[in-house]
């Protein structure tokens, strides 16, 4: 035809917080074909394991990605523990699960925020962040830090919160839930974004399963996927349905996250009604030795860590299979026809995290 | 030699009154936001910064547009505000919004002649209103001059309804606010870059800038029209039509996510099809 | 389906006033336990090394024989690991954070004993 | 004999000799020679009669009209020959029925009706001397230029240059008599020559496409032929008369507004307006100079040219509101449909079919803004346009493409030639330059008519014509450095007219309030009586002129500035990703990917498609409206 | 006057950190830090802008892509490394495809510390670019 | 806590494997490696929802392991990063990045002695 247009899209680029890069071949504005290439951020965090001890590979498992910092320091902590067959108290259990859903509140608002970013809607990016400093404050006063928390350790957890502060959350709660359902309203009900979002990147049932996708990418093609069903932490003690939508496209997505939004905040307050007393960290001594596989859910879906440790202070092997790795076949699926300015939305509607995707 | 005096003033005011109802608008938009936002004379330092700083350039072509451009602006600004013919003014606007667009293909860079074209297709959704205002506001008086419009013996809005309306929606687009923001917007994310202006810097940007002021100047203009006519009072209410229109522009703005091409150029030109040429219809059978 | 449902928020937002934190004339209140630097109160260290050691980015230097002790501001990551571990509980994280520099800082803490030794107290006016 | 019939005569002449000059070298100059002199001709011709007008009659008539029966005869026995032989009977059928019809009206009906003038020259036919006069000529001499190279880059077609330029000499013979001829009879017969030189040009490279095309074309002009027939026919049995002047100063009551109709199809399929309109896009498979000049700049000029004759017969009566919306239709969807054009050619055909529907609609309004509109139009649209085809057809022999697409380094090819095209691309539709001026009076006309709907349509429709001109500008202008383009030598006799082509279009702009008062006020004066004035202010001229001017001083002026001020040259931002030549990127599996950027066309919104059928569906109930309008009349 | 202190633009760009202290520049853009108080915009374009903030260390995939970057920027400009990745590869200096800090490639005018560099820390970062700036625009001048 | 299955197979029973996962609607987790002493040990996994099933063999050096992406298309990714970043012959990834997915600044794969490939 000889009408294409070929341009590249990122590393730069100020819709996208991280590089990523798409050669996109447009008709007018319509993707004909989006051919990515990743590896700006692949540092070779796995190979680490052989230069750092397992107590310090903590530090280093947290800092795969700064978002789902916490998520990533407790996958790492539990496949250990569950290796050295540790049974870490019942308290921090609960204390992680709370900082888990906090973590996903915090990443699903700064989701919304970017999502409002790339539809050109910056008052809306900005009210989410906005709200979403709360939760950070939350963290920082709870594990003394506001994206890395450090605050997981193999055996338990490093801090404890004690009641006047769990008081102090919920009732913070509280009032940030009032906020953001004011501002999730407009994503699920402003006919602006609902015109940008509604039908754009549909992925069918089948289409995700067969792509592999996970988390709230799968789950709002109406895919049952999650892992806090299989009962890791403190969820087996919590009531909780996997919250699912059968549209499958950014609408969808959109939906997902806002619901899990509030499902976080009511985890949490079941946490904070539950949380026993007690321990919140046994002592661990020796070196692991043996395998496993952990999975969890974290904010972008399932994640999975595989340690294996031959019994000295050296792992052999960390891998992680974080979410958006998972879930960049269905990215690009869902890519093929739309429009150049629908890429950012639909690059953002999986959660793209891709400092996870390439350690 | 009083003509001089006045068109001198035009060319130095214009901007002034431009830049500072630019730095309102951020405000306000940062307030809207929960921000504290940038002092109300940012605009003029972004400016003078970008005087200040080395203008770099990918080819030796792509600037001289820019001044042309800017110069058909104030062109258009003078012949507007001095009361002459407001169809030619709109042909030097779109003369002076053409070479813009050249500029961005001149520059033959990906993300500028991807925003030329965004740019040329807001032109094509939004010239024919403007096209239908300037009608509909002779069919009033019979004739193109403003100074003959604003002293008509009503003011235009009273039978130019519906092409007020019209006006108001495609002010969006001349404003450059969302939810028409798609060529080149003022807040940064987009999936173009910035468009036409993202090859050009230092001076260049500065003139961009510049003529941005002019033109947000010559759609209040517009709006203005609608409100004047020969008894004095009526001026102070065009004004006051000008800030209300304008600050409805700053709630839209922050009210509404950016539009794809394609619904830009479809609702503009149904919404203002049928506005307008309802309203006109309308006029041309009491005539 | 809704127009300008945004509208409510901006104009609370309006009257509400800025969220903002005027950072550099005033700061926003920083928790006790935010993690900001680590210090060390110098008299009570033994350099045992055990910091040093345990360090997972190594920004920790000791060198026994001169009983200095160093920390790499740029090579910290707050982790707060080594003042878990140091046995004298010497280190400890202030909440006060570094402020950015114009090149690589390292802080140098010699031992007390020889408060004088200007040359070797790099930095010791803002560290102390 | 008079010049003005050595003026028509000399191109059959020329046709004649060159037809029959088989060496090109001789051939070439003669060509040259004569184009030379047509114009030479015909700028005496205009300057002889231009103040007072003539009217000529000729005693010989009789022996004339013999003549013009017989070759019509001729003319009939090929087409019909032709038509049975490619099995496009339909061909054949039009050219027996209407030639029959022609002939026997020749001979039974004819006596006793008197021809006062059979040629009349007054301001409006100088104007179509003079712009078949010169464009012409200056085609012939590109032709020359341009045929050298076509042969060589096309060795598949057969070579028939002499018979191309005979063909050309005899269309100018043919469109002489057109415009002069004021015997209806005598226009009927030039009307059915520009047909066949069309038919025949169209189909040169005879290869199927083309002589499909060229059949199209054909059947069409021969459907408006029909058409003009029966008018005649009409005309010379109910009025007595065969007169085109005698005509337009008749009432328009129904009777007469049965063969105005008539007429107006056969203007309507002549200027390629919808629903008649694919015979334009099909031609364009024909050689350049034959586009420019019969397919943009004169031939379809004949259409509106009838139009505008017959404008004060159409001015308020419902034919001319048909004409109009039907005009205005064609202005709107044409203009659409060429957005979604690549071909440059394309591009043209479409803009041309829209550019003539403005016009129509102007003479359909037929009042003496909107014919002074029209009259402008007509000007500006065949200088810019023929120098539009000329560039086209020269880009095409410099980049070997006439895509627009591939003229992003048309700049680094030939500057100067970028800058023609910028020039006629820019007439077309920019402030200053004529076309918008004209276009603005039009407006103008419609809204004093209380055309309300054409006014909205020309509004949209104007909107979408910036589109397509723009985002060709902005190819010639982006300075793509593909290294491998081709150094091509720019033809002098390609550059000679294409030069004189531009300055024209930049001086006729300079020069429109002399056009308006020496040649449309008197002219419409003649129509509708003194009063008769420019519709423009004098302090909007002024305006205009200054931007004129400015256009033309800015650019120069811009020299020393870029003398003094050098800048660090930077690559393009490509996201960080440029390989440092502006032209690549490193793409995924971190190899060299080309940047390839081109314009949007949009073909869901305003592909042929999408919108050429209900376009023409919608353009054939306004002509049955016409028709029922008509029949209603004739029932009441 | 020197204006190039009243509006500073900044360009962000990703190395290859964690995302900590992306999200935190871009924090700083957001209501509660707001620096568009200083006249910060991100412009996210490289030709528009006057500082460049980069989190995270280089590695040999984007080695290119900065210094590409800092090239298109006009002069003056001032390169603000974020975080202790982008000052020495911090906690990930070891890995196999860390080449280092970002003065590795390029010149860094300000180092911010800090894992994840806080929001107060980068506003005091860019305040400290801005002096440089200035002085550099001073000079600018002086040689011209 | 999800049960542990590690099933041992031998290299070329990986497809019939895969495809019977496939059609008892497992879904592919992940693929990971770790280097033991005699070669790549790979691991499969796999989710069908209640069990989670691990396919576990060791990749030789000489081996030619087939891809899996013929039946779990979105394998690809994981195949191909370990092929480049491990050096395990895995043929028939479609689609084969031929080891360009990273750009890397050390020799890869980690295996390969100095001065292989």
């Amino acid at each position: 035809m000889g009408k294409e247009t070929v341009i590249p899209f990122g590393p730069q680029h100020p819709v996208l917080p991280e590089p990523i890069h798409l050669d996109l071949v447009l008709e007018d504005e319509t993707v004909v074909e989006a051919i990515p290439s990743i590896g700006y951020i692949h540092r070779g965090l796995e190979k680490l394991v052989e230069k750092k001890d397992f107590q310090q590979y903590t530090y280093v498992a947290e800092r795969i990605c700064g978002i789902c910092s916490f998520m990533h320091g407790m996958g790492y902590c539990m496949s250990v523990e569950s290796i050295m067959g540790v049974q870490i108290p019942e308290r921090a259990e609960f204390l992680r699960t709370i900082w888990a859903e906090l973590s996903r509140l915090h990443s699903h608002m700064l989701w919304l925020g970017l999502l409002a970013d790339a539809l050109g809607f910056e008052s809306l990016f900005m009210h989410s962040w906005r709200l979403r400093e709360q939760i950070l404050d939350i963290f920082e006063e709870t594990t003394s830090g506001r994206v890395i928390f450090s605050v997981c350790d193999i055996g338990g957890v490093r801090k404890d919160i004690d009641s006047e502060t769990l008081k102090k959350i919920n009732s913070i709660l509280d009032g940030f839930e009032q906020e953001v359902s004011e501002i999730t309203k407009v994503f699920l009900n402003d006919s602006s974004v609902i015109l940008r979002t509604q039908g754009l990147g549909v992925l069918s049932q089948q289409a995700a399963f067969d792509l592999g996708a996970v988390g709230p990418m799968a789950r709002a093609s109406g895919i049952d996927i999650d892992m806090r069903k299989s009962g890791y932490a403190a969820y087996g003690r919590l009531k909780m349905e996997p919250i699912l939508e059968t549209a499958g496209d950014c609408y969808a997505r959109t939906s997902v996250r806002i619901k899990e939004v509030f499902q976080s905040l009511d985890l949490i307050r079941q946490c904070i009604a539950l949380i026993p007393e007690g321990e919140i960290k046994v002592k661990v001594m020796g070196n692991p030795k043996g395998e496993y596989f952990t999975r969890l859910e974290q904010p972008r879906g399932e994640v999975l860590y595989y340690v294996k440790a031959n019994g000295t202070k050296f792992l052999d092997r960390v891998r992680v299979r974080t979410p958006t790795f998972a879930n960049i076949p269905a990215l690009l699926e869902t890519l093929k026809g739309c429009q150049l300015a629908d890429v950012p939305v639909l690059i953002l509607t999986i959660d793209p995290c891709i400092s996870c995707t390439e350690r | 030699m009083m003509l001089v005096i006045y068109i001198i003033a035009v060319i130095v005011l214009a901007p002034l009154v431009g830049g500072l109802l630019t730095g309102i608008d951020r405000v306000i938009t940062a307030r809207m936001q929960g921000r504290k936002g940038p002092s109300v004379l940012q605009p003029f330092y972004d400016v003078l910064k970008l005087f200040q700083k080395e203008s770099i350039e990918v080819n030796t072509m792509h600037r001289f547009f820019v001044y042309i451009s800017l110069i058909f602006v104030i062109f258009t600004t003078v012949i507007m505000l001095l009361g002459g013919d407001i169809l030619l003014a709109f042909f030097a606007l779109t003369l002076g919004s053409i070479f813009f667009v050249l500029g961005g293909y001149a520059s033959n860079s990906p993300y500028s002649t991807v925003g030329s074209e965004r740019e040329l297709l807001q032109m094509m959704a939004f010239e024919p209103m403007i096209l239908l205002t300037a009608i509909g506001l002779y069919y009033g008086d019979k004739s193109f001059f403003i100074k003959d419009i604003i002293a008509a013996r009503v003011p235009s809005i009273v039978y130019l309804p519906g092409v007020f309306l019209g006006l108001i929606y495609i002010l969006t687009f001349k404003l450059r606010k969302s939810p028409f923001d798609l060529s080149m917007s003022h807040h940064g994310h987009q999936e173009i870059v910035q468009g036409i202006t993202t090859e050009y810097s230092g001076k260049d940007l500065a003139i961009i800038q510049i003529t941005h002021w002019y033109e947000t100047i010559i759609a209040l203009t517009l709006v203005y029209l609608f409100f004047a006519f020969n008894s004095p009072v009526s001026h102070l209410i065009a004004i006051l039509a000008c800030i209300i229109a304008y600050l409805l522009e700053i709630v839209i703005d922050n009210a509404f996510a950016r539009v794809k091409w394609q619904h830009a150029l479809k609702s503009t030109w149904v919404i203002t099809g049928v506005l307008a040429s309802v309203n006109l219809i309308i006029l041309s059978f009491f005539r | 389906m809704s127009f300008f449902s945004m509208t409510k928020t901006l104009i609370k937002s309006i009257f509400h006033g800025p969220y903002t934190v005027k950072y550099p004339l005033e700061k926003k209140e920083s928790f006790p336990a935010s993690r900001g630097r680590i210090e060390i109160n110098i008299q009570d260290c033994i350099f045992c090394g055990l910091c040093a050691r345990r360090c997972p980015t190594g920004a920790i230097n000791i060198e026994k024989a001169e009983s200095r002790w160093s920390i790499n501001r740029l090579r910290c990551i707050q982790c707060s690991y080594c003042s878990e571990v140091c046995p004298k509980k010497c280190l400890k994280m202030s909440n006060n954070y570094t402020a950015p520099s114009f090149e690589n800082v390292e802080d140098e803490y010699c031992n007390a004993r020889v408060p004088d030794n200007k040359e070797n107290n790099r930095n010791i006016a803002g560290a102390c | 004999m008079n010049t003005i019939s050595i003026l028509v005569l000399f191109p059959l002449l020329a046709s004649i000799a060159v037809f029959l000059v088989r060496k090109d070298a001789v051939r070439n100059i003669i060509v040259r020679v004569c184009a030379f002199t047509t114009g030479i001709l015909t700028l005496f011709v205009v300057c002889r009669y231009f103040k007072d007008g003539i009217s000529l009659s000729f005693a010989n008539r009789n022996t004339i009209d013999m003549i013009i029966a017989f070759v019509e005869v001729l003319i009939a026995a090929y087409i019909i020959l032709i038509g049975i032989k490619n099995k496009k009977y339909i061909v054949s059928i039009f050219a027996a029925v209407q030639t029959t019809l022609i002939l026997w009206f020749e001979f039974t009906q004819k006596h006793g009706i008197d021809v006062q003038s059979d040629i009349v020259f007054d301001r409006l036919s100088a104007v179509m001397v003079l712009i078949v006069g010169c464009i012409g000529s200056l085609i012939l001499i590109y032709t020359v230029g341009y045929m050298k190279w076509y042969h060589v880059h096309h060795e598949e077609y057969k070579e028939r240059k002499s018979f191309f330029f005979s063909e050309i000499f005899l269309f100018l013979f043919a469109m002489f008599g057109l415009v002069l001829s004021n015997n209806l009879l005598w226009m009927y017969f030039c009307w059915e020559l520009t047909s066949l030189c069309s038919y025949l040009l169209i189909g040169y490279t005879k290869t199927p496409e083309a002589v499909n095309n060229s059949f199209r074309a054909l059947a069409i002009n021969l459907g408006g032929g029909l058409a003009f027939a029966s008018a005649i026919v009409f005309i010379g049995m109910n009025f007595k008369t065969l007169e085109l002047s005698v005509l337009t100063v008749l009432k328009p009551e129904l009777m007469v507004l049965i063969p105005v109709f008539l007429l107006c199809i056969a203007a309507l399929t002549k200027s390629a307006q919808m629903p008649f309109s694919s015979w334009l896009l099909g031609a364009m498979v024909a050689p350049t100079p034959s586009s420019a000049l019969l397919h943009s700049a004169t031939m379809v000029k004949a259409g509106v040219y009838l139009l505008i004759r017959l404008a004060p017969l159409l001015a308020g009566t419902s034919v001319g509101k048909v004409i109009t919306l039907l005009g205005a239709v064609t202005f709107f969807v044409n203009s659409i449909i060429a957005i979604s054009k690549s071909d440059a050619k394309k591009i043209l055909a479409y803009s041309t079919i829209s550019n003539l529907g403005l016009i129509v609609a102007c003479a359909g309004i037929g009042s003496q803004e909107s014919l002074w509109a029209a009259i402008l139009l007509l000007i500006f649209h065949s200088i810019s346009k023929s120098l539009l085809f000329l560039t086209a057809g020269s880009v095409e022999h410099q980049i070997g493409s006439r895509n627009v697409e591939d003229m992003d380094i048309l700049m680094q090819v030939s500057r100067r030639l970028s800058g023609y095209m910028i020039v006629g691309i820019a007439g077309m539709f920019l402030a200053p330059f004529g076309m918008l001026i004209s276009k603005w009076v039009a407006m103008k006309a419609f809204i004093d008519s209380n055309n309300i709907l054409t006014v909205i349509i020309l509004g949209y429709g104007s909107a979408t014509t910036l589109f397509y001109w723009t985002k060709w500008m902005g190819k010639l202008v982006s300075n793509a450095n593909r290294k491998d383009h081709i150094k091509h030598t720019f033809h002098i006799d390609e550059e000679i007219p294409i030069f004189i082509h531009a300055v024209l279009v930049v001086l006729s702009c300079f020069t429109f309030p002399l056009i308006s008062e020496y040649v449309l006020v008197p002219y419409l004066s003649g129509l509708f009586g003194p009063g008769v004035s420019m519709p423009l202010g004098i302090s909007d001229v002024n305006i205009m002129l200054i931007m004129l001017s400015m256009l033309l001083i800015l650019p120069i002026s811009f020299i020393p500035i870029y003398k003094s001020d050098r800048r660090r040259i930077v690559p393009v931002y490509m996201a960080g990703e440029n390989t440092g030549d502006n032209e690549s990127f490193y793409g995924a599996l971190h190899a060299k990917r080309k940047v390839k950027l081109h314009n949007w066309y949009m073909e869901s919104f305003f592909g042929v498609k999408k919108l050429a059928f209900w376009s023409n569906v919608l353009s054939i109930v306004i002509i049955l409206v016409g028709v029922l309008l008509l029949i209603g009349g004739i029932t009441k | 006057m020197n204006f190039s202190k009243k509006s500073p633009w900044i360009l962000h760009y990703d190395g290859s950190s964690c995302n900590g202290c992306d999200i935190e520049v871009l924090a700083c853009l957001t209501p509660l830090y707001d620096v568009e108080r200083f006249g910060v915009i991100n412009t996210g374009n490289p030709k528009h802008a006057d500082i460049l903030l980069i989190t995270g260390s280089i590695n040999e995939q984007n080695k290119s892509v900065v210094k590409q970057l800092y090239e298109q920027m006009a002069n003056p400009k001032v390169v603000v490394a974020v975080g202790i990745c982008a000052a020495t590869g911090g906690i990930f200096s070891e890995c196999y495809n860390v080449l280092g800090g970002v003065d590795r490639i390029i010149p860094v005018d300000v180092y911010v510390p800090g894992c994840a560099a806080r929001p107060e820390a980068i506003i005091d970062g860019v305040v400290k670019a801005l002096g440089i700036l200035e002085e550099r625009q001073k000079f600018a001048r002086k040689k011209a | 806590m999800a049960q542990q299955t590690i099933n041992t197979i031998s290299a070329n029973e990986l497809l019939a494997y895969a495809l019977r996962l496939k059609n008892t609607n497992h879904r592919m987790v992940a693929i990971s490696c770790t280097t033991v002493e005699n070669g790549i040990e790979m691991s499969y996994s796999f989710d069908g929802g209640n069990d989670f099933i691990n396919l576990r063999f060791i990749a030789g050096p000489e081996d030619e392991i087939e891809s899996i992406s013929s039946i779990y298309p979105y394998s690809f990714l994981y195949e191909n990063e370990i092929k480049e970043l491990f050096g395990v012959n895995i043929t028939g990834i479609t689609p084969d990045y031929k080891d360009k997915l990273y750009k890397i600044s050390v020799k890869t794969p980690f295996n390969m002695k100095e001065g292989d490939k």
